[in-house]
């Protein structure tokens, strides 16, 4: 294993590697020799038993929101990333692409070691001192107001430590570029309210929550502590639940979550609100604050009936909006996807008015006393570019950004770079700004390195090293303190600390101090450590309208231009704004509104791609003032017909082989200009051309439609709440009439008490699960999940075109309505073995591979499969997968872990072989561990001891587990709930999956 | 049957013939005769008149033992080591019929045959034999001493054999 | 039945001209012949190496999508199956009705029966994800002191399969000890040798015929239940699940009429060249020609029934899952397959209706083309369209064989022809002594008169 | 008559034969091994040549540890009570006594080589499972159902490593297949459920 792993460090390899557990060993089959090596550690690591997890706070760096982290340690590899329960910003939750940072860690595509620009334009490895010299010599060259240093959204000390460091050498030329850095919203609220600040919404005491076009459960602020709390609002709990209304030209993924989802035209969303300010002030629904009388002037221009028109959204929808939304607690939400296009200033300029209107602010719209760090907005990385050509920039660095592939190629962000004489990246991967670069020193992971980060003000949360360094990286903040020693002078005076811990502990010390906490820091520390973080309260402001108010001839709202369409680029809720897409994970997670993998696609109604005579998979061209793009179509009836929709985070061409060529960018269509507010605007004009080329989709979706199956059943409120709830039952009516259906009952139960000897007597569990539609968003971290706990093989476009996708665990999606009156809907629903009763695939199978358990589980024995398939065909959920190819053997094409990916397979679980089945276990190595514990503690299993991956990732809370046979366990109650259904019931196979009806909060017309 | 010992062969073209030929030795008391035929032939076997053949029994006994064994092999496994499939019962009889009927086909089948060459091998004949007989001719074998070849030999002829040979 | 042969339609030939004419097909082959041979071997060769291929990658280099989890090969498997069983029909079931017309035509059928049971018997293993553990489908002891699942109708399917080709095989073996004995005598040189052992002495005493003509019966009695338990079986395999298209009660007959359909079929499709080729016209007439077209207008028939009845359940059931299933065989994505199995089995047939077609060789030998491929193609209809139109829409998806399935399917047509082949010029293909059973020995009154 | 009672016999003989042949054969699996009671002195020069097992890149004597001295296979196997895998020592834990202990021994020179070097030892592993079983030592060795009941863990451990204590060099003792753990564990009422060790 470590012969092959070329650039890892073998020896701390050796170190760490420690006793491998059965995942791993059916990895190192491989070894020279056929004998399989034990290798002890030289000196064992405290609180470290090979065979037993450890756990280790840390933090999500995957996106700014600032997740924290339970990093699961095996013999010092970390195998899973779970939710930090104490943690205030996620509670415990991750997303999918928190899932997948295991996949930075481990990426076979990070820089080994520093690179170096060779006189023949490629880059050749050289060892750390010359790195580090040839760093000092660059920034020693050129004077301190020529250097330029670039990072992400860097919210911590990380970020005081990089400008105390530019100050060493008497440099303030920092930017920290963030690709989305809500440039309209904070406009709006300066414009408004008079001060730069990002609003806070709270979402958990919203009965009412109107978005426009926020995608606030997919990547906007911080998706998993927003779904959370949108659960904890939105989800049905004893006969009431809130509202959710969705206002934005697509139906996204959070737009799929919504009771009600309004298409406007495209960038019209402001004029809405202002007209429902209108309504609001008109007919005095809420009292509305004192100065809200300066504004009568000008919300009289947005009387309903003349925005109904402009925004071609009827006026009396708005006068029920406005009624509605100031009937309970609610909160109208601005900023993501709806608040990126030219006049998106306006648009959340207008939602902060009228939730000012409707007596919001202070309440659910709240600005706290501090305001974090502002990221540096569009048009200041557009002012770098500028300099940059001028050639006023000497030395440029550029650490965790990729400005790039991430600002739109109108910008020529890279022929402006080419003007810097001396570029050094930090970054961990040869992506298309480090192979700009001159120099490359690649930092550590998250996961390796000591650093913390505020994402919200008074949360401070921790990252600490989880593992020995895989590869021969190291910690920029080291990095750049011995640049500074080395460069001497006042820049050594000026950074005395030798190490970046020690920075970080005297920047924690003084927290410390402010926090007012008397114990000794290494308590305190060592308490931040475990906790993850330490967290503080921060107050809020109360705020009144601005004097003099901004401009509000910006509510003028974006003009779709007449020809052509409107194209909205919105970031993919997967690969974010494109840093996901070298981990295969993400690339292999079906888009949860379009379930295609691996590639870009332009989602264009059925009636608009008719006029073109464009099918799904047809490959049209989108041309733009700025540029053009290639991408297969995606028929999406969820979008206006004059509106497309492409997701960003493709066209990669560097970042590793899991990204490189891969689809197309959609910023190539966007223009370099800075829109008035200093974003980028998102809505543009294109035109569309079918190129007459054609690709199977890599789609995970066999049919759209549900063919009235009732596999995604929904009740709407009242049914539920007035009606007989089990009269709800959708799709056909059971095939056989009651009476009979009592006999066959019974005669099941004779057949049941057959089984019941031996193993079988029933004093175990029976183990089962629900899962409340009204909670799931269809936001598929647990699909990441699952493909993490279990080791399953992510198999490339090409086989997913062809169903042969691995993952256990699917989100199907169905699509309702959309045609003749009907409203449009879509609905989703977790599909995974159901583990039934009468299981149809348990008695097809000739050797006993699949066979049902004393505990209730259908098992699948690997070993044992002789690969006949006939379960998988007996299956009327499909939830069994069959490994076509070998997985694990590096001579294939379809090997899935090149190393050190492999690293990260969990020890408890099989790699599965060639030839056999597999489907989901219910986490059976979870179970199975409990229980040994359970059984060493000689006690009972307590009820939600156990817990499932995809459960415990699940932001929205939706998945219970637990013992059925117990009467009181959270899973027997959910079992019982009126909502409670069995997918494909009538076929008596008996599911241990009871999925509760999702909820429409709607008046049924 | 002591192996070479003399006798007379004679081979018929026309059935009739033959089958007088064998009443006639019948009636003078001859029993240890051979006939040979290329096809059976009723009336050659209703001159002959046997018994019917044993083997039957080997069927019948072959097709029960495989009916037993076929339950016993099922139900026995199933109970060894118990797993429950889908809810069923550990050991269901119904499913386990087409492997007992399988069985009850094979080993009925096997048992025939073993039967069939058993008492074919058993009652085989090491006498004169005439290739033609596998043709198109009957032919007879009747073992005799020396002193009662003549009259043997005349009633063969008489029945109209095509060739009387003496077999020493 | 037994008068379907009028014993002056049949110009008599004596014994011993039978002997002679039949005796005769085992002369020397022609060049033909060793072309023949020559290429049906290299196609099977092709096959293996197929076969190796996905062995070594895995059975993704089929074309399987899933839920798409059987295909070609389960098709083909079903199908060789099926062309099995005429055999045995006219062989045992024909016999124990006392049907003259069979004698002629018997042997070449059941031969074809033993080598089609032997390639059938190659495609579960072809199937199966991990060939080189396909022994644990039997039920041997072993250290892991663990059993197979008789509850899986695939376990029936092994020992159904495994029985049916054993008593076939004895019960053709049988039926040729009588002729060997026959071809021993004009034989010479090595092949003289082999008829020594392989006739195992028969002599055709009165005590060997009086075993023989009762055991021949038994092995019969025995082997018309086996063969309509065979198919049924395998009806089950697919009857057995709940896979709508699948779920049917009516299957076992269903699949049994078109086992024998496809057979009898076969049986035509191998007998016209052979009658030519062996100069065995003047016993393999255009009256054996009618009387198998009259079995597979039978046989048509009530396949065609069954497609009929299978939609009218569809509908009558009420089930949506069947509705939608048989809606999607007759108009979804597969249309073009469903329609040339109706056509080929279901309309085809009806043309024997007409006296004249039945009694034209060459119109026989193209329908036998015909209903060989609709019966396959009504194998992957069942399977693969069903199962790509099931329970879950989110999980339906669409398969087309890859060129491995294909290379495999021509392998395992090579393989049957390269036995068949082999056993029509080593051994009779028509039975010397049944034929000469139906014709009178002569007798002492006719000769004289 | 006869021939047809022997034939009777002959096919019932057959099928009971048949049935026979198919119950399940016994591996035995080897109890503790004998008087531990009575000082057990570990032969002094042996020929390694001849010894059964792997080759490891140091002789380390089991024989001399746990047998002479009666160390507790706890002591270097610390984690076998607590984790599914016993645990290798660390070079530092033979180093805690071999600092001072056996220096004359060339095996001796050869772990201070290691730990002087700072390398870790290649052992080659002897009980070799297959990457689809799960072995919980810690279920095993704290076990006190059936005749585990009034085992020393110490002789829990020989039950599948066999006379360990006596082995100058270790080899595998139990065959390690599924027939010899399902016979265990079928003696000792333990649950076969095929979940108990594959997933």
């Amino acid at each position: 294993m470590a012969e092959n792993s070329n650039g890892m460090n073998r020896r701390r390899f050796l170190k760490v590697l420690g006793v491998t557990g059965g995942g791993a060993a059916a990895l190192t089959g491989c070894s020279g020799d056929g004998a399989q090596k034990l290798i002890p550690y030289i000196v064992p690591p405290d609180n470290q038993i090979p065979g037993i997890a450890t756990w280790y706070a840390s933090t999500c760096r995957e996106c700014p929101a600032g997740c924290g982290l339970h990093v699961r340690v095996r013999e010092g590899r970390p195998v899973k990333l779970e939710g930090n329960p104490d943690h205030p910003v996620n509670g415990g939750r991750l997303c999918a692409r928190g899932q997948a940072g295991l996949q930075g860690l481990y990426n076979p595509d990070r820089v080994r070691q520093p690179l170096a620009r060779a006189s023949d334009g490629t880059f050749e490895p050289i060892s750390w001192d010359e790195a580090i010299a040839r760093i000092t010599e660059g920034v020693n060259a050129v004077p301190g107001d020529q250097m330029r240093f670039m990072t992400g959204s860097e919210a911590g000390t990380f970020d005081r430590f990089v400008d105390d460091w530019l100050a060493a050498f008497g440099s303030t030329g920092r930017i920290n570029f963030e690709p989305f850095a809500y440039e309209a919203l904070r406009h709006a609220s300066r414009s408004v309210f008079g001060i730069d600040a990002l609003p806070r919404y709270d979402l958990a005491s919203a009965r009412y929550v109107l978005s426009f076009g926020t995608d606030f459960l997919e990547t906007w602020s911080n998706p998993v502590g927003q779904a959370r709390a949108f659960g904890d609002s939105h989800g049905f709990r004893d006969g009431a639940m809130g509202k959710f209304v969705h206002v934005e030209p697509r139906m996204s993924m959070t737009a799929m979550s919504a009771d009600e989802w309004i298409a406007p035209a495209p960038g019209t969303e402001g004029l809405i609100a202002m007209a429902m300010a209108r309504v609001i002030v008109r007919d005095g629904l809420a009292s509305v604050p004192s100065d809200v009388a300066r504004l009568e002037s000008i919300l009289d221009q947005f009387e309903p009936d003349s925005v109904a028109a402009r925004t071609d959204v009827p006026a009396e929808t708005i006068e029920r909006l406005a009624r509605e939304f100031v009937s309970e607690p609610s909160v109208a939400l601005a900023g993501g996807v709806g608040c990126q296009h030219a006049e998106a200033h306006g648009t959340a300029a207008a939602v902060l008015l009228m939730n000012y209107v409707a007596g919001n602010v202070g309440r659910t719209v709240q600005f706290a006393t501090e305001s974090g760090s502002a990221p540096a907005t569009y048009a200041d990385v557009v002012g770098l570019a500028q300099m940059m050509r001028d050639g006023s920039v000497g030395a440029l660095l550029v650490h965790s950004a990729n400005p790039v592939y991430a600002t739109p190629p109108g910008l020529r962000f890279v022929e402006a770079m080419r003007q810097v004489p001396f570029k050094v990246s930090f970054s961990r991967f040869l992506d298309e700004t480090a192979a700009e670069c001159d120099l490359v020193l690649p930092d550590h992971d998250p996961l390796e390195q000591w650093n913390d980060s505020e994402p919200i003000p008074g949360v401070h949360t921790l990252q600490q090293p989880v593992m020995q360094p895989v590869f021969e990286t190291r910690q920029t903040g080291d990095v750049l303190l011995t640049v500074a020693q080395q460069a001497g002078g006042r820049a050594a005076t000026r950074l005395a600390t030798s190490t970046y811990k020690e920075y970080l502990e005297a920047a924690w010390q003084r927290l410390q101090r402010r926090l007012g906490d008397p114990r000794p820091f290494a308590a305190f520390w060592t308490e931040a450590l475990q906790r993850g973080g330490a967290w503080r309260e921060v107050g809020t402001r109360a705020v009144r309208l601005a004097t003099p108010m901004g401009r509000f001839g910006d509510v003028l709202p974006w003009v779709a231009p007449a020809d052509g369409l409107a194209l909205v680029a919105y970031p993919s809720p997967a690969l974010f704004d494109g840093r996901g897409a070298n981990r295969p994970w993400l690339q292999e997670l079906p888009d949860p509104v379009t379930k295609v993998t691996w590639s870009t696609w332009v989602e264009i109604h059925p009636e608009t791609a008719a006029e073109y005579r464009i099918a799904e998979g047809d490959i049209v061209e989108l041309a733009s003032q700025a540029g053009s793009i290639r991408v297969p179509a995606y028929l999406y009836p969820g979008i206006r017909r004059d509106c497309v929709a492409v997701p960003m985070g493709q066209g990669h061409t560097a970042f590793g082989r899991y990204a490189e060529g891969r689809g197309a960018n959609v910023l190539s269509l966007l223009s370099g200009e800075p829109t008035a507010y200093g974003g980028v605007a998102t809505y543009t004009a294109v035109t569309l051309r079918h190129t007459g080329a054609h690709e199977r989709l890599a789609k995970t979706e066999g049919r759209p439609r549900q063919l009235g199956r009732g596999i995604a059943q929904a009740i709407a409120l009242e049914e539920l709440v007035h009606g007989e709830p089990h009269e709800a039952h959708e799709g056909h009516a059971a095939p056989v009439p009651e009476h009979i259906e009592d006999v066959l009952d019974e005669w099941q139960e004779g057949e049941f008490r057959e089984t019941e000897q031996g193993d079988y007597a029933g004093e175990h569990p029976r183990w089962a699960m629900a899962v409340d539609l009204s909670r799931c968003t269809g936001c598929s971290a647990c699909v990441t999940a699952c493909h993490a706990e279990n080791n399953i093989a992510t198999v490339g476009a090409e086989l997913v075109s062809r169903g042969r996708e691995m993952s256990w665990l699917r989100i199907e999606r169905y699509f309702e309505g959309g045609e003749n009156g009907v409203p449009f809907e879509a609905r989703v629903v977790p599909m995974m073995c159901q583990h039934c009763g009468n299981a149809p695939c348990e008695p097809v199978c000739p050797v006993f591979a699949a066979y049902h358990t004393p505990d209730g589980l259908n098992a699948q024995i690997y070993n044992r499969c002789v690969g006949t398939r006939y379960c998988s065909n007996n299956c009327p959920y499909k939830v069994r997968y069959f490994n076509w190819f070998d997985y694990q053997d590096e001579a294939d094409s379809t090997f899935a872990w090149p190393a050190p990916l492999h690293w990260l397979l969990n020890p408890d679980v099989t790699v599965r072989a060639k030839g056999v089945m597999e489907k989901c276990t219910f986490c059976v190595q979870r179970i199975r561990d409990k229980q040994h514990a359970a059984t060493l503690a000689d006690r009972e299993l307590a009820d939600g001891e156990v817990v499932t991956a995809c459960q415990q990732t699940c932001p929205a809370n939706a998945i219970v587990f637990g013992d059925l046979h117990d009467p009181n366990s959270q899973v027997s109650r959910a079992a019982r709930d009126a909502r409670g259904y069995h997918v494909l019931g009538d076929l008596n196979t008996r599911p241990a999956i009871t999925y509760l009806k999702k909820v429409r909060n709607i008046v049924e017309a | 049957m002591s192996a070479g010992a003399g006798g007379i062969l004679a081979s018929y073209v026309h059935v009739d013939a033959a089958a007088d030929a064998i009443r006639a030795l019948k009636a003078k008391g001859y029993r240890d005769f051979t006939v040979y035929t290329p096809v059976p032939n009723v009336e050659i076997a209703q001159a002959v008149r046997h018994r019917v053949s044993p083997v039957r029994l080997w069927t019948l006994l072959g097709g029960l033992t495989g009916c037993a064994a076929g339950f016993a092999l099922t139900l026995w496994m199933s109970y060894d080591w118990p797993l429950v499939v889908g809810g069923r019962p550990i050991g269901s009889v119904i499913p386990y019929v087409v492997i007992a009927f399988e069985l009850t086909i094979l080993f009925g089948a096997g048992a025939t045959i073993l039967g069939l060459l058993f008492h074919s091998w058993r009652t085989k004949q090491t006498g004169p034999y005439d290739g033609r007989f596998t043709d198109d001719h009957i032919g007879i074998f009747v073992p005799c001493p020396v002193e009662r070849r003549p009259d043997v030999e005349e009633l063969l002829q008489a029945s109209g054999a095509e060739e009387v040979r003496v077999e020493t | 039945m037994t008068t379907l042969v009028q014993e002056d339609q049949l110009t008599r030939p004596t014994y011993h001209e039978v002997t002679r004419d039949i005796v005769a097909t085992l002369g020397r082959p022609s060049r033909m012949y060793y072309v023949l041979l020559g290429l049906v071997i290299t196609v099977f060769a092709i096959g293996v190496v197929a076969l190796l291929f996905q062995v070594r990658y895995g059975l993704g280099v089929a074309g399987y999508t899933p839920p798409v989890m059987w295909g070609v090969y389960i098709a083909t498997f079903v199908f060789w199956v099926g062309i099995a069983h005429s055999g045995t029909l006219i062989s045992a079931i024909l016999y124990l009705f006392r049907s003259a017309w069979r004698t002629s035509v018997y042997r070449t059928a059941e031969a074809m029966t033993v080598f089609a049971v032997m390639t059938a018997g190659l495609f579960p293993l072809i199937h199966v994800g991990r060939i080189w553990y396909a022994y644990w489908l039997f039920p041997y002891p072993n250290q892991r002191q663990l059993w197979v699942n008789f509850k899986s109708p695939l376990l029936w399917d092994v020992f159904a399969v495994s029985t049916y080709f054993t008593v076939s095989t004895l019960f053709l073996i049988v039926g040729l000890i009588p002729d060997l004995a026959a071809v021993r005598e004009k034989a010479t040189g090595w092949r003289k040798k082999l008829y020594e052992i392989t006739s195992l002495g028969w002599r055709g005493t009165d005590q060997q015929w009086r075993h023989y003509t009762r055991g021949y019966l038994y092995l019969a009695a025995l082997a018309t239940p086996l063969v309509l338990s065979v198919h049924s079986v395998v009806s089950w395999d697919f009857a057995m699940s709940i896979v709508p298209g699948w779920h049917a009660t009516i299957f076992a007959p269903y699949f049994v009429a078109g086992a024998i359909y496809s057979g009898v079929a076969m049986v035509v499709t191998l007998l016209v060249p052979l009658r030519k080729v062996f100069k065995v016209e003047r016993y393999i007439t255009v009256e054996h020609f009618e009387n198998l077209a009259k079995l597979l207008l039978l046989t048509g028939l009530i396949v065609g029934y069954a497609y009929a009845i299978e939609y009218f359940i569809a509908w009558y059931s009420g089930s949506p899952y069947e509705r939608a299933s048989f809606w999607n065989r007759a108009f979804g994505e597969y249309w073009w397959a469903t329609w040339t199995m109706i056509t080929c089995n279901g309309f085809l047939p009806l043309l024997l209706f007409s006296r004249k077609i039945r009694r034209s060789i060459p119109a026989m030998f193209v329908l036998s083309l015909f209903v060989n491929l609709g019966m396959w193609f009504e194998r992957f209809v069942i399977i693969v369209v069903s199962l790509s139109f099931e329970y879950e829409p989110y999980a339906m998806g669409h398969y087309t064989p890859s060129w491995v399935e294909w290379a495999i399917l021509a392998g395992s047509f090579a393989w049957f022809f390269m036995w068949f082949l082999l056993f029509a010029k080593n051994f009779p293909t028509v039975s010397i002594t049944e034929v000469k059973e139906i014709i009178p020995m002569p007798r002492k009154e006719r000769a004289h008169a | 008559m006869t021939k047809r009672a022997l034939f009777v016999t002959g096919t019932l003989v057959a099928a009971v034969a048949s049935v026979s042949l198919l119950t399940s054969q016994s591996t035995t699996a080897q109890g503790p091994q004998g008087d531990t009671a009575v000082p057990y002195e570990a032969p002094v020069d042996i020929d390694t040549a001849g010894l059964p097992g792997p080759k490891q890149p140091i002789l380390y004597r089991h024989d001399v540890h746990a047998g002479q001295y009666e160390m507790d296979c706890r002591y270097c196997h610390f984690a076998a009570e607590v984790s599914p895998s016993p645990a290798l020592p660390a070079v530092a834990t033979c180093m805690g006594c071999h600092i001072i202990a056996g220096a004359a021994n060339p095996e001796v020179q050869k772990l201070r080589e290691y730990w002087n070097e700072r390398r870790p030892i290649e052992w080659i592993e002897v009980h070799e499972m297959a990457p689809f079983v799960r072995f919980p030592h810690n279920r095993h060795v704290v076990s006190d159902s059936g005749s585990f009941k009034e085992l020393e863990v110490v002789e829990k451990c020989d039950v599948c490593h066999g006379p360990i204590r006596r082995m100058p060099q270790v080899y595998q003792f139990a065959s390690l297949k599924m027939g010899w753990c399902i016979t265990c564990h079928e003696k000792d009422q333990v649950s076969i459920d095929c979940t108990l060790c594959h997933y």
